[in-house]
């Protein structure tokens, strides 16, 4: 097993324009979660109250951690319809 | 079935079109459709335009599950999610729900259920465009007689 | 609006015809439609057909006051019932009921309590037409989630 | 005010096949009752348990007093929708 995995990020909604980030792939340590790679990729940011977060297109949560080759998506509470 | 557009879609003529292709025509006795529109005013200011955002493959992948366990679970015999992204203006329908079954209550509580969800559930956001600037719609309001 | 219709009729170009001619779209937010349609089976037995008995003044009356006292309990921008009389062939649309609100919780619970009240109160009678003979319909079954 | 009064009867779905009477005009005494009125029409038939009735186009019940003119209609649960 490596000492790093790849992974996709993605932001969306209000949070793209926030943080100014839309689409990133980078290489993180093994067992990384969800909220470390937030905090890695903004270490000035605080992660918002109502973040919603995704990993390979399903809802998840920031305690989950990350595999070689995961899409994680970070968005607001969602209003469609 | 699930669509997602990027243009502005006739719910009833997408409503006669789906349904005509059907080969369940015999065995419906029951169809409810819900029709989401743009309203040209929200909470109290005037809004000339919107932006639907989407993350395209978890907003497909989330909607036709939504559909497979709907059908399933309500013993529907057919659902259609259509939901608008992109630019969107004032009298443009956003969303449509359609749920066939052959008796009503299930298609009612269906529609209802399955608009509920898309709307607590589905990544999608918009963006209103208001006389002087724009702001993201922070969150939506549930409906409490939705299940 | 009420209208009674010895013809076959399409529901959804009812739908986008009647709309379009409103002057209220720009403020609509939820469009709930309900469409009742003959089934080609009934009570364990293949129907063929089905011949619908009203109290023409009555029931029209009755139709008129209740899309009246909706729009007003419901707090919607309209209403409106069309219902099939005469006969019926398996397929076609019988009853459609569609109410406009603002917001969606409105639309919704108007236009399942609306097909309630018709189902249980206007003056409407089906007799369905068997293999051997035919039968009347002898009661609705009421919806236990309307109101 | 005269002793008789002039009503207008009608039966509608089954009621009207069952017993023979679709729409009927005739006198009756002063200060019949909906249900007198079933029974000078039908003096061997007897009142089904789920009748409903209506009074000038408008639900009524068996006990109300009948008026010069009114038309009173007979007919079974009703099955539209």
């Amino acid at each position: 097993m490596s000492e790093t995995i790849t992974v996709r990020v993605r932001f969306f909604a209000s949070f793209r324009e926030q943080f100014g980030l839309s689409d990133e792939t980078l290489s993180v340590a093994n067992n990384t979660t969800i909220r470390q790679l937030f905090k890695l990729l903004l270490p000035d940011a605080e992660i918002p109250d109502r973040i919603l977060v995704a990993r390979n297109q399903e809802y998840s949560d920031l305690g989950q951690v990350i595999s070689d080759g995961d899409e994680i998506a970070y968005f607001p509470p969602v209003t469609g319809g | 079935m699930v669509i997602l557009l990027q243009e502005t879609f006739d719910p009833w003529q997408q409503m006669q079109h789906y349904q005509s292709q059907q080969d369940w025509q015999n065995s419906v006795g029951a169809t409810a459709v819900f029709v989401g529109t743009m309203r040209d005013f929200n909470e109290g200011d005037s809004v000339s335009g919107m932006l639907i955002e989407h993350y395209p493959e978890m907003t497909a992948a989330y909607l036709e599950a939504l559909v497979t366990t709907s059908i399933e679970q309500y013993q529907l015999l057919d659902c259609l999610i259509i939901h608008r992204t992109g630019s969107i203006k004032p009298a443009d329908a956003i969303v449509l729900v359609a749920c066939w079954s052959a008796h009503r209550a299930a298609a009612f509580d269906a529609s209802r259920a399955v608009m509920e969800k898309l709307k607590s559930e589905a990544p999608l956001w918009k963006k209103e465009t208001l006389l002087q600037g724009s702001r993201w719609v922070e969150k939506n309001t549930p409906d409490a007689n939705a299940f």
